[in-house]
Protein backbone atom coordinates (compact mmCIF):
# COMPACT_ATOMS: atom_id res chain seq x y z
CA UNK A 1 0.00 0.00 0.00
CA UNK A 2 1.17 3.48 -1.40
CA UNK A 3 -0.08 6.83 -0.04
CA UNK A 4 -0.63 9.70 -3.27
CA UNK A 5 -0.77 13.25 -1.62
CA UNK A 6 -2.02 16.10 -3.24
CA UNK A 7 0.19 19.64 -2.52
CA UNK A 8 -1.02 23.53 -2.78
CA UNK A 9 -4.41 24.36 -4.97
CA UNK A 10 -5.61 20.54 -5.54
CA UNK A 11 -8.72 20.43 -3.28
CA UNK A 12 -8.05 16.35 -2.68
CA UNK A 13 -7.64 14.07 0.85
CA UNK A 14 -4.76 11.67 0.13
CA UNK A 15 -5.65 8.44 -1.79
CA UNK A 16 -4.07 5.06 -0.17
CA UNK A 17 -4.16 2.87 -2.96
CA UNK A 18 -1.74 -0.37 -4.25
CA UNK A 19 0.94 -0.04 -6.85
CA UNK A 20 3.57 -1.64 -8.31
CA UNK A 21 5.02 1.55 -10.22
CA UNK A 22 4.53 5.11 -10.70
CA UNK A 23 3.03 3.95 -13.93
CA UNK A 24 0.22 2.59 -12.23
CA UNK A 25 -0.25 5.75 -9.77
CA UNK A 26 -0.56 7.67 -13.39
CA UNK A 27 -3.07 4.80 -14.45
CA UNK A 28 -5.45 5.50 -11.17
CA UNK A 29 -5.34 8.98 -11.21
CA UNK A 30 -6.59 9.42 -14.61
CA UNK A 31 -9.86 7.41 -13.50
CA UNK A 32 -10.58 10.64 -11.40
CA UNK A 33 -11.68 13.36 -14.35
CA UNK A 34 -10.58 16.35 -11.57
CA UNK A 35 -7.35 15.13 -11.11
CA UNK A 36 -6.48 14.09 -14.57
CA UNK A 37 -6.52 18.04 -15.29
CA UNK A 38 -3.63 18.86 -13.09
CA UNK A 39 -1.76 15.76 -14.03
CA UNK A 40 0.28 17.51 -17.31
CA UNK A 41 1.13 20.82 -15.57
CA UNK A 42 2.43 18.66 -11.70
CA UNK A 43 5.97 17.41 -11.18
CA UNK A 44 6.03 14.18 -8.38
CA UNK A 45 7.82 13.84 -5.28
CA UNK A 46 9.00 10.50 -3.87
CA UNK A 47 9.48 10.40 -0.30
CA UNK A 48 10.39 14.05 -0.52
CA UNK A 49 12.77 13.34 -3.35
CA UNK A 50 11.46 14.65 -6.90
CA UNK A 51 11.57 11.97 -9.12
CA UNK A 52 11.70 11.99 -13.11
CA UNK A 53 11.04 8.34 -13.95
CA UNK A 54 7.66 5.87 -14.38
CA UNK A 55 9.48 2.81 -13.63
CA UNK A 56 10.50 3.42 -10.19
CA UNK A 57 9.34 0.76 -8.20
CA UNK A 58 7.73 1.25 -5.06
CA UNK A 59 7.10 -0.37 -1.74
CA UNK A 60 5.08 -0.45 1.01
CA UNK A 61 4.65 2.49 2.89
CA UNK A 62 6.20 4.73 -0.17
CA UNK A 63 4.87 8.37 -0.21
CA UNK A 64 3.85 10.21 -3.84
CA UNK A 65 3.17 13.34 -3.67
CA UNK A 66 1.47 15.34 -6.71
CA UNK A 67 2.78 19.17 -7.13
CA UNK A 68 1.13 21.59 -8.97
CA UNK A 69 2.71 24.93 -10.82
CA UNK A 70 4.83 27.07 -8.41
CA UNK A 71 5.14 30.87 -7.63
CA UNK A 72 6.83 31.86 -4.84
CA UNK A 73 8.64 34.96 -3.84
CA UNK B 1 17.23 28.53 5.29
CA UNK B 2 14.25 30.38 7.66
CA UNK B 3 10.58 30.46 6.67
CA UNK B 4 7.96 32.99 9.00
CA UNK B 5 4.47 33.48 9.70
CA UNK B 6 3.40 36.58 7.73
CA UNK B 7 5.59 39.26 6.40
CA UNK B 8 9.23 39.10 6.70
CA UNK B 9 10.95 41.80 8.94
CA UNK B 10 13.23 42.54 5.84
CA UNK B 11 15.60 44.95 7.71
CA UNK B 12 16.34 42.14 10.65
CA UNK B 13 16.86 39.70 8.44
CA UNK B 14 19.43 41.88 6.33
CA UNK B 15 21.13 42.57 9.24
CA UNK B 16 21.44 39.33 10.56
CA UNK B 17 22.84 37.95 7.79
CA UNK B 18 25.19 40.03 7.80
CA UNK B 19 26.14 39.61 11.18
CA UNK B 20 26.17 36.22 10.27
CA UNK B 21 29.00 36.29 7.55
CA UNK B 22 31.22 39.28 9.75
CA UNK B 23 34.02 37.08 9.83
CA UNK B 24 33.39 35.21 6.55
CA UNK B 25 35.91 37.47 4.49
CA UNK B 26 33.18 37.65 1.71
CA UNK B 27 33.94 40.58 -0.95
CA UNK B 28 30.15 40.83 -2.11
CA UNK B 29 26.66 40.66 -0.33
CA UNK B 30 23.57 40.39 -2.86
CA UNK B 31 20.58 40.60 -1.60
CA UNK B 32 16.85 40.26 -3.20
CA UNK B 33 14.02 41.01 -1.75
CA UNK B 34 10.70 40.43 -2.85
CA UNK B 35 7.80 42.53 -2.08
CA UNK B 36 3.92 42.19 -3.05
CA UNK B 37 2.43 45.23 -5.32
CA UNK B 38 -0.60 46.67 -4.83
CA UNK B 39 -1.85 45.16 -8.10
CA UNK B 40 -5.41 43.86 -9.60
CA UNK B 41 -7.15 44.90 -6.34
CA UNK B 42 -5.55 41.95 -4.14
CA UNK B 43 -5.44 42.64 -0.70
CA UNK B 44 -2.25 40.38 0.06
CA UNK B 45 -1.10 37.03 -1.29
CA UNK B 46 -0.87 33.99 0.68
CA UNK B 47 1.80 31.17 0.37
CA UNK B 48 1.81 27.16 0.86
CA UNK B 49 4.87 25.97 0.98
CA UNK B 50 5.93 22.17 1.08
CA UNK B 51 8.86 22.67 3.17
CA UNK B 52 10.33 18.76 2.83
CA UNK B 53 10.90 19.53 -1.03
CA UNK B 54 12.04 23.11 -0.08
CA UNK B 55 14.99 21.94 2.02
CA UNK B 56 16.07 19.18 -0.44
CA UNK B 57 16.06 21.76 -3.32
CA UNK B 58 18.13 24.67 -1.12
CA UNK B 59 20.20 22.05 0.73
CA UNK B 60 20.93 21.20 -3.26
CA UNK B 61 21.62 25.39 -3.85
CA UNK B 62 24.08 25.46 -0.46
CA UNK B 63 26.05 22.72 -2.12
CA UNK B 64 26.47 24.81 -5.43
CA UNK B 65 27.72 27.55 -4.02
CA UNK B 66 29.98 26.39 -1.55
CA UNK B 67 31.84 24.62 -4.27
CA UNK B 68 31.95 28.66 -5.64
CA UNK B 69 33.25 29.87 -2.43
CA UNK B 70 29.93 31.30 -2.12
CA UNK B 71 27.46 31.06 1.23
CA UNK B 72 23.14 31.53 0.21
CA UNK B 73 20.51 32.26 2.15
CA UNK B 74 16.76 32.55 2.18
CA UNK B 75 13.66 33.42 4.25
CA UNK B 76 9.82 33.13 2.85
CA UNK B 77 6.61 34.60 4.06
CA UNK B 78 3.73 31.33 4.75
CA UNK B 79 0.40 32.52 4.77
CA UNK B 80 -0.53 36.10 3.81
CA UNK B 81 1.56 38.74 3.33
CA UNK B 82 -0.06 42.57 2.77
CA UNK B 83 0.78 44.72 -0.25
CA UNK B 84 3.81 46.55 0.18
CA UNK B 85 4.91 44.11 2.53
CA UNK B 86 7.76 41.21 1.94
CA UNK B 87 7.52 37.28 1.40
CA UNK B 88 10.76 36.90 0.20
CA UNK B 89 14.63 37.31 1.09
CA UNK B 90 17.39 35.75 -0.28
CA UNK B 91 21.37 36.65 -0.14
CA UNK B 92 24.40 34.96 -1.47
CA UNK B 93 27.83 36.21 -0.07
CA UNK B 94 30.85 35.70 -2.27
CA UNK B 95 34.45 36.79 -1.99
CA UNK B 96 34.22 37.18 -5.91
CA UNK B 97 31.69 40.19 -7.73
CA UNK B 98 31.15 38.24 -10.40
CA UNK B 99 30.52 35.10 -8.68
CA UNK B 100 27.71 36.87 -6.56
CA UNK B 101 26.06 38.76 -9.44
CA UNK B 102 25.80 35.50 -11.34
CA UNK B 103 24.50 33.27 -8.67
CA UNK B 104 21.54 35.66 -6.95
CA UNK B 105 20.34 35.77 -10.86
CA UNK B 106 20.37 31.92 -11.63
CA UNK B 107 19.42 31.53 -7.64
CA UNK B 108 16.77 33.56 -7.94
CA UNK B 109 14.96 31.92 -11.11
CA UNK B 110 15.42 28.18 -9.96
CA UNK B 111 13.54 29.32 -7.11
CA UNK B 112 10.71 31.02 -9.07
CA UNK B 113 10.88 27.96 -11.46
CA UNK B 114 11.86 25.41 -8.74
CA UNK B 115 10.97 26.10 -5.38
CA UNK B 116 7.42 23.94 -3.70
CA UNK B 117 5.65 27.24 -2.81
CA UNK B 118 2.12 27.98 -3.82
CA UNK B 119 0.82 31.63 -4.48
CA UNK B 120 -2.92 32.90 -4.03
CA UNK B 121 -4.70 36.49 -4.48
CA UNK B 122 -6.59 37.63 -1.34
CA UNK B 123 -9.94 39.29 -2.69
CA UNK B 124 -12.63 40.44 0.09
CA UNK B 125 -10.54 37.38 2.28
CA UNK B 126 -10.54 34.81 -0.47
CA UNK B 127 -7.79 32.93 -1.36
CA UNK B 128 -7.42 32.63 -4.84
CA UNK B 129 -5.00 29.71 -6.79
CA UNK B 130 -2.41 32.59 -8.76
CA UNK B 131 -2.59 29.60 -11.48
CA UNK B 132 -1.88 32.32 -14.51
CA UNK B 133 1.12 33.31 -12.73
CA UNK B 134 2.77 29.92 -11.94
CA UNK B 135 5.18 27.39 -13.66
CA UNK B 136 4.90 23.94 -13.97
CA UNK B 137 8.21 22.54 -12.30
CA UNK B 138 11.23 20.62 -13.85
CA UNK B 139 9.89 17.01 -14.80
CA UNK B 140 5.87 17.80 -14.68
CA UNK B 141 3.29 15.94 -16.49
CA UNK B 142 5.22 12.62 -15.73
CA UNK B 143 2.01 11.13 -14.17
CA UNK B 144 0.16 12.65 -17.46
CA UNK C 1 23.77 58.88 -4.37
CA UNK C 2 25.87 59.77 -1.04
CA UNK C 3 29.06 59.59 0.06
CA UNK C 4 30.21 59.19 3.87
CA UNK C 5 33.76 59.72 5.40
CA UNK C 6 35.15 56.47 6.45
CA UNK C 7 32.82 52.96 6.44
CA UNK C 8 29.32 52.84 5.65
CA UNK C 9 26.64 52.26 7.90
CA UNK C 10 25.33 49.52 5.69
CA UNK C 11 22.44 48.24 7.62
CA UNK C 12 21.15 52.19 8.15
CA UNK C 13 21.24 53.01 4.55
CA UNK C 14 19.56 49.31 3.63
CA UNK C 15 17.16 49.96 5.94
CA UNK C 16 16.47 53.93 4.85
CA UNK C 17 16.64 53.33 1.44
CA UNK C 18 13.58 50.21 2.07
CA UNK C 19 12.12 52.83 3.88
CA UNK C 20 12.16 55.67 0.83
CA UNK C 21 10.67 52.97 -1.54
CA UNK C 22 8.09 51.84 0.72
CA UNK C 23 5.18 53.58 -1.10
CA UNK C 24 6.68 53.52 -4.82
CA UNK C 25 5.36 49.59 -5.47
CA UNK C 26 8.60 48.11 -6.57
CA UNK C 27 8.32 44.23 -6.57
CA UNK C 28 12.23 43.41 -5.97
CA UNK C 29 14.37 45.47 -4.30
CA UNK C 30 18.41 43.82 -5.15
CA UNK C 31 21.25 45.70 -2.95
CA UNK C 32 24.71 44.73 -3.28
CA UNK C 33 27.21 45.49 -0.38
CA UNK C 34 30.49 45.83 -1.20
CA UNK C 35 33.15 44.36 1.94
CA UNK C 36 37.35 45.42 2.26
CA UNK C 37 38.17 41.70 2.47
CA UNK C 38 41.47 40.39 4.86
CA UNK C 39 44.18 40.18 2.22
CA UNK C 40 47.58 40.99 0.87
CA UNK C 41 48.67 41.87 4.75
CA UNK C 42 46.15 45.38 4.03
CA UNK C 43 44.87 46.97 7.32
CA UNK C 44 42.51 48.95 5.35
CA UNK C 45 41.85 50.45 2.07
CA UNK C 46 41.32 53.99 1.20
CA UNK C 47 39.32 56.09 -1.87
CA UNK C 48 39.85 58.92 -3.44
CA UNK C 49 36.67 60.07 -5.51
CA UNK C 50 36.36 62.75 -8.41
CA UNK C 51 32.39 64.01 -7.08
CA UNK C 52 31.75 66.15 -10.02
CA UNK C 53 32.29 63.09 -12.62
CA UNK C 54 30.47 60.96 -10.41
CA UNK C 55 27.81 62.41 -9.86
CA UNK C 56 27.14 62.93 -13.94
CA UNK C 57 27.71 59.41 -13.94
CA UNK C 58 25.28 58.48 -11.80
CA UNK C 59 22.96 60.72 -13.40
CA UNK C 60 22.71 59.04 -16.45
CA UNK C 61 22.09 56.01 -14.46
CA UNK C 62 18.98 56.89 -13.15
CA UNK C 63 17.77 58.51 -16.48
CA UNK C 64 18.91 54.81 -17.71
CA UNK C 65 16.69 53.02 -14.81
CA UNK C 66 13.61 55.50 -14.96
CA UNK C 67 13.14 54.73 -18.28
CA UNK C 68 12.79 50.88 -17.10
CA UNK C 69 10.82 52.04 -14.76
CA UNK C 70 13.49 51.23 -12.30
CA UNK C 71 15.39 52.83 -9.17
CA UNK C 72 19.07 52.90 -8.64
CA UNK C 73 21.03 54.22 -5.34
CA UNK C 74 24.85 54.50 -4.52
CA UNK C 75 26.30 54.86 -1.26
CA UNK C 76 30.03 54.99 -1.25
CA UNK C 77 33.62 55.77 1.49
CA UNK C 78 35.69 58.45 1.43
CA UNK C 79 39.05 58.02 3.07
CA UNK C 80 40.15 54.99 4.62
CA UNK C 81 37.85 52.02 5.23
CA UNK C 82 39.35 49.09 7.95
CA UNK C 83 38.96 45.01 6.29
CA UNK C 84 35.58 43.74 7.38
CA UNK C 85 34.08 46.97 7.01
CA UNK C 86 31.79 48.40 3.60
CA UNK C 87 33.18 51.15 1.22
CA UNK C 88 30.07 50.22 -0.97
CA UNK C 89 26.17 49.97 -1.26
CA UNK C 90 24.34 50.27 -4.47
CA UNK C 91 20.54 49.15 -5.23
CA UNK C 92 18.26 48.62 -7.93
CA UNK C 93 14.47 48.99 -6.81
CA UNK C 94 12.03 47.77 -10.03
CA UNK C 95 8.48 46.37 -10.63
CA UNK C 96 9.98 43.67 -12.11
CA UNK C 97 12.71 41.17 -11.08
CA UNK C 98 14.48 40.86 -14.56
CA UNK C 99 14.52 44.56 -14.26
CA UNK C 100 16.07 44.41 -11.36
CA UNK C 101 18.60 41.34 -11.88
CA UNK C 102 20.29 42.41 -15.14
CA UNK C 103 20.06 46.26 -13.68
CA UNK C 104 22.76 45.34 -10.55
CA UNK C 105 24.54 43.65 -13.08
CA UNK C 106 25.09 46.06 -15.53
CA UNK C 107 25.11 48.99 -12.90
CA UNK C 108 28.12 47.28 -10.77
CA UNK C 109 30.13 46.55 -13.37
CA UNK C 110 29.95 50.12 -15.01
CA UNK C 111 30.67 51.41 -12.03
CA UNK C 112 33.61 49.42 -11.75
CA UNK C 113 34.85 50.41 -15.10
CA UNK C 114 34.17 53.95 -15.02
CA UNK C 115 33.31 55.39 -11.64
CA UNK C 116 35.68 58.21 -11.09
CA UNK C 117 36.89 56.54 -7.85
CA UNK C 118 40.89 55.46 -7.10
CA UNK C 119 41.85 52.90 -4.26
CA UNK C 120 44.65 52.35 -2.46
CA UNK C 121 46.32 49.41 0.16
CA UNK C 122 46.92 51.11 3.67
CA UNK C 123 50.00 49.24 4.76
CA UNK C 124 51.76 50.22 7.92
CA UNK C 125 49.65 53.15 7.57
CA UNK C 126 51.02 54.04 4.05
CA UNK C 127 48.81 54.59 1.36
CA UNK C 128 49.80 52.91 -1.61
CA UNK C 129 47.84 52.98 -5.33
CA UNK C 130 46.13 49.70 -6.29
CA UNK C 131 47.24 50.07 -10.05
CA UNK C 132 47.10 46.20 -10.52
CA UNK C 133 43.16 45.98 -9.62
CA UNK C 134 42.54 49.28 -11.17
CA UNK C 135 40.79 49.51 -15.04
CA UNK C 136 41.41 53.11 -17.19
CA UNK C 137 38.10 54.64 -17.69
CA UNK C 138 36.08 54.28 -21.37
CA UNK C 139 38.24 56.56 -24.03
CA UNK C 140 41.44 56.27 -21.83
CA UNK C 141 44.66 56.94 -23.83
CA UNK C 142 42.71 59.89 -25.77
CA UNK C 143 46.11 62.39 -25.25
CA UNK C 144 48.63 59.68 -25.89
CA UNK D 1 44.21 79.93 -20.71
CA UNK D 2 42.73 76.82 -19.47
CA UNK D 3 43.59 74.57 -16.76
CA UNK D 4 44.97 70.71 -16.50
CA UNK D 5 44.31 68.63 -13.12
CA UNK D 6 45.62 65.45 -12.06
CA UNK D 7 42.87 63.42 -10.59
CA UNK D 8 43.55 60.04 -8.05
CA UNK D 9 47.03 58.86 -7.72
CA UNK D 10 49.07 61.14 -10.10
CA UNK D 11 51.59 63.86 -7.93
CA UNK D 12 50.96 66.50 -10.17
CA UNK D 13 50.05 70.07 -9.40
CA UNK D 14 47.45 71.60 -11.60
CA UNK D 15 49.25 73.25 -14.97
CA UNK D 16 47.65 76.66 -16.24
CA UNK D 17 48.99 76.66 -20.18
CA UNK D 18 47.43 78.71 -23.34
CA UNK D 19 45.98 75.80 -25.92
CA UNK D 20 43.50 75.68 -28.91
CA UNK D 21 42.63 72.32 -28.66
CA UNK D 22 42.85 68.97 -26.44
CA UNK D 23 45.28 68.40 -28.53
CA UNK D 24 47.64 71.15 -27.60
CA UNK D 25 46.93 69.35 -24.63
CA UNK D 26 48.46 66.42 -25.38
CA UNK D 27 51.34 67.61 -27.30
CA UNK D 28 52.71 70.34 -23.73
CA UNK D 29 51.81 67.13 -21.80
CA UNK D 30 54.17 64.99 -23.25
CA UNK D 31 56.87 67.34 -22.90
CA UNK D 32 56.92 65.75 -19.05
CA UNK D 33 58.10 62.63 -19.04
CA UNK D 34 56.63 61.31 -15.65
CA UNK D 35 53.10 62.57 -17.25
CA UNK D 36 53.53 60.73 -20.44
CA UNK D 37 53.69 57.72 -18.85
CA UNK D 38 50.31 58.10 -17.37
CA UNK D 39 48.67 59.20 -20.28
CA UNK D 40 47.86 56.15 -22.25
CA UNK D 41 45.49 54.91 -19.84
CA UNK D 42 43.91 58.14 -18.41
CA UNK D 43 40.40 59.15 -19.50
CA UNK D 44 39.80 63.26 -19.87
CA UNK D 45 37.27 65.51 -18.92
CA UNK D 46 36.57 68.73 -19.90
CA UNK D 47 34.52 71.03 -17.33
CA UNK D 48 33.57 67.01 -15.58
CA UNK D 49 31.69 65.97 -18.45
CA UNK D 50 33.74 63.19 -20.40
CA UNK D 51 34.95 63.88 -23.47
CA UNK D 52 37.00 61.29 -26.60
CA UNK D 53 37.69 64.18 -29.44
CA UNK D 54 40.93 65.72 -29.76
CA UNK D 55 39.36 68.41 -31.98
CA UNK D 56 37.41 69.99 -29.50
CA UNK D 57 37.94 73.53 -29.27
CA UNK D 58 38.61 75.29 -25.97
CA UNK D 59 37.75 78.87 -24.63
CA UNK D 60 39.59 80.81 -22.09
CA UNK D 61 38.81 79.13 -18.27
CA UNK D 62 38.01 75.59 -19.35
CA UNK D 63 39.14 73.20 -17.08
CA UNK D 64 40.91 69.61 -18.37
CA UNK D 65 40.97 66.95 -15.82
CA UNK D 66 43.09 63.98 -16.19
CA UNK D 67 41.57 60.38 -14.43
CA UNK D 68 44.51 57.62 -14.17
CA UNK D 69 42.20 53.72 -13.86
CA UNK D 70 40.05 53.58 -11.55
CA UNK D 71 38.52 51.00 -8.86
CA UNK D 72 35.85 51.67 -6.63
CA UNK D 73 33.41 49.17 -4.53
Amino acid sequence: MIKVEFLGPIAQAPIEMEAETLEDVSVRLKEDRTLAQWLDKCAVALNDTMVNDLKIVLKDGDRVSILPPVCGG
Amino acid sequence: MDLYKGPLDTKEIFGRWLDEEVRSNYGAYISFVGTIRAEDGIEALSFDIYEPVLQTWFDRWQEKAKKLGAIVKMAHSLGDVPVHKSSYLSAVFSPKRRVALEMIDAFVEDFKANAPIWKYDVKKGKRIYASDRSTPMDGAGLLA
